[in-house]
């Protein structure tokens, strides 16, 4: 579990992740727990799939990372992506970050998860009862 | 040359399978590459957007496609 | 463990924490992790005590709570707070905000926890090998 | 009226312990607390801050206190 930049197929662990990522020097531990939503502008989503370019997004995963340090004054940065078919209810992604200054973590954590969604070759495709969609396809 | 290219998401289903083989001109870019592309499957200029990968990093539309080069095509991304 | 706002002088548990807030209706969990520093401008902190108006302490955290509710979108908060002696290392509060969206979590967890540093109730003291002092109390 | 003060923190070395009792007039209002505490005890002035708080409530300057009031003194926090 001591892995900072993963995707995997089974069930993240936000617990265990912000376990990995403790340190007596930092000052404030900020995480971030992205969820999946169970509607879409109010039609219920029944399942979802994550496809990753996996070779590709754990690079850019690594890369915010290194920038979250380079920019804030950050020490420690773990980034787990979900990959394959996931449960509503069920986390997509998990962001701990560890810094001295509880800004720095704070600003460290937001800049990962708006990178990501930015950033990183991962595709989401809804499930409703009458079709599914890839999200954000489509302007 | 020959040009492999790897769909993911929903280029997936514009190209109905996970990749394509172009035959592009040498000295080709990655703006002719998509210009083709375009050409080949219109469906693709109804996405917010379109960008190629080269060998699994984002590349700027000037760059020159190599021959054995990994090119990925990268519709809108929604991870998170 | 479903006490969402909490003084204790037991070691806090982030991990339960996180757990004790998790709504499949929400789109992003955000947690904060104050640890306690083990050095104060270059000088050693050999152990920490916080002492807590505990009833009042009680109020103003439930206040913040609700106020962040009210502020933000935000469906729930979590505040807990440590008491008593803290060893180095030792996380001295948590708070974990789940809300619809992610910036609306971001900015109420931040607001909870600069906040919490200004209004509650609670005093540190730091021990150092030559003497001990109550933080912040003087200009 | 006779009212007793309770201290944490910082205030408590200051007073020596945790409480203290004043004999304060009818009417009397938190800054008349306040002012009679720093009379006794100059160090007070030494604080960046010194909040009274009435039945666990930060209550504003003019606050008349009554005899039954649990009235406490809030040196500067800093939890979290």
């Amino acid at each position: 579990m001591k892995t900072l930049i993963h995707i995997t197929s089974e069930k993240l662990d936000p617990q265990a992740c912000l376990a990995a990522v403790s340190y007596p020097e930092c000052g404030g531990i900020v995480s971030f727990v992205g969820t999946v939503r169970n509607q879409t502008k109010g039609k219920p989503v029944l399942k979802l799939e994550f496809e990753a370019y996996e070779k590709m997004a754990l690079k850019e995963m690594q890369k915010i990372a290194d920038r979250a340090k380079a920019k804030f004054q950050v020490e420690e940065v773990l980034i787990h992506h979900r990959a394959g078919l996931v449960k509503v209810g069920e986390e997509a992604v998990v962001i701990v970050v560890a810094a001295p200054h509880r800004k720095a973590a704070f600003h460290a954590c937001e800049y990962c998860i708006d990178t990501l969604k930015e950033t990183v070759p991962i595709w989401k495709k809804e499930f409703f009862e009458d079709g599914e969609i890839w999200v954000s396809a489509h302007p | 040359m020959k040009i492999e290219v790897i769909a993911f998401g929903i280029a997936k289903d514009i190209l109905n399978g996970n990749q394509v083989t172009l035959e592009m001109d040498e000295q080709s870019s990655v703006a002719d590459v998509r210009q083709a592309l375009v050409d080949l499957y219109p469906a693709f200029q109804g996405l917010a957007s379109l960008q190629l990968a080269v060998n699994a990093d984002y590349v700027n539309d000037d760059y020159l496609i190599k021959e054995n080069d990994e090119v990925v095509l990268i519709p809108p991304v929604s991870g998170g």
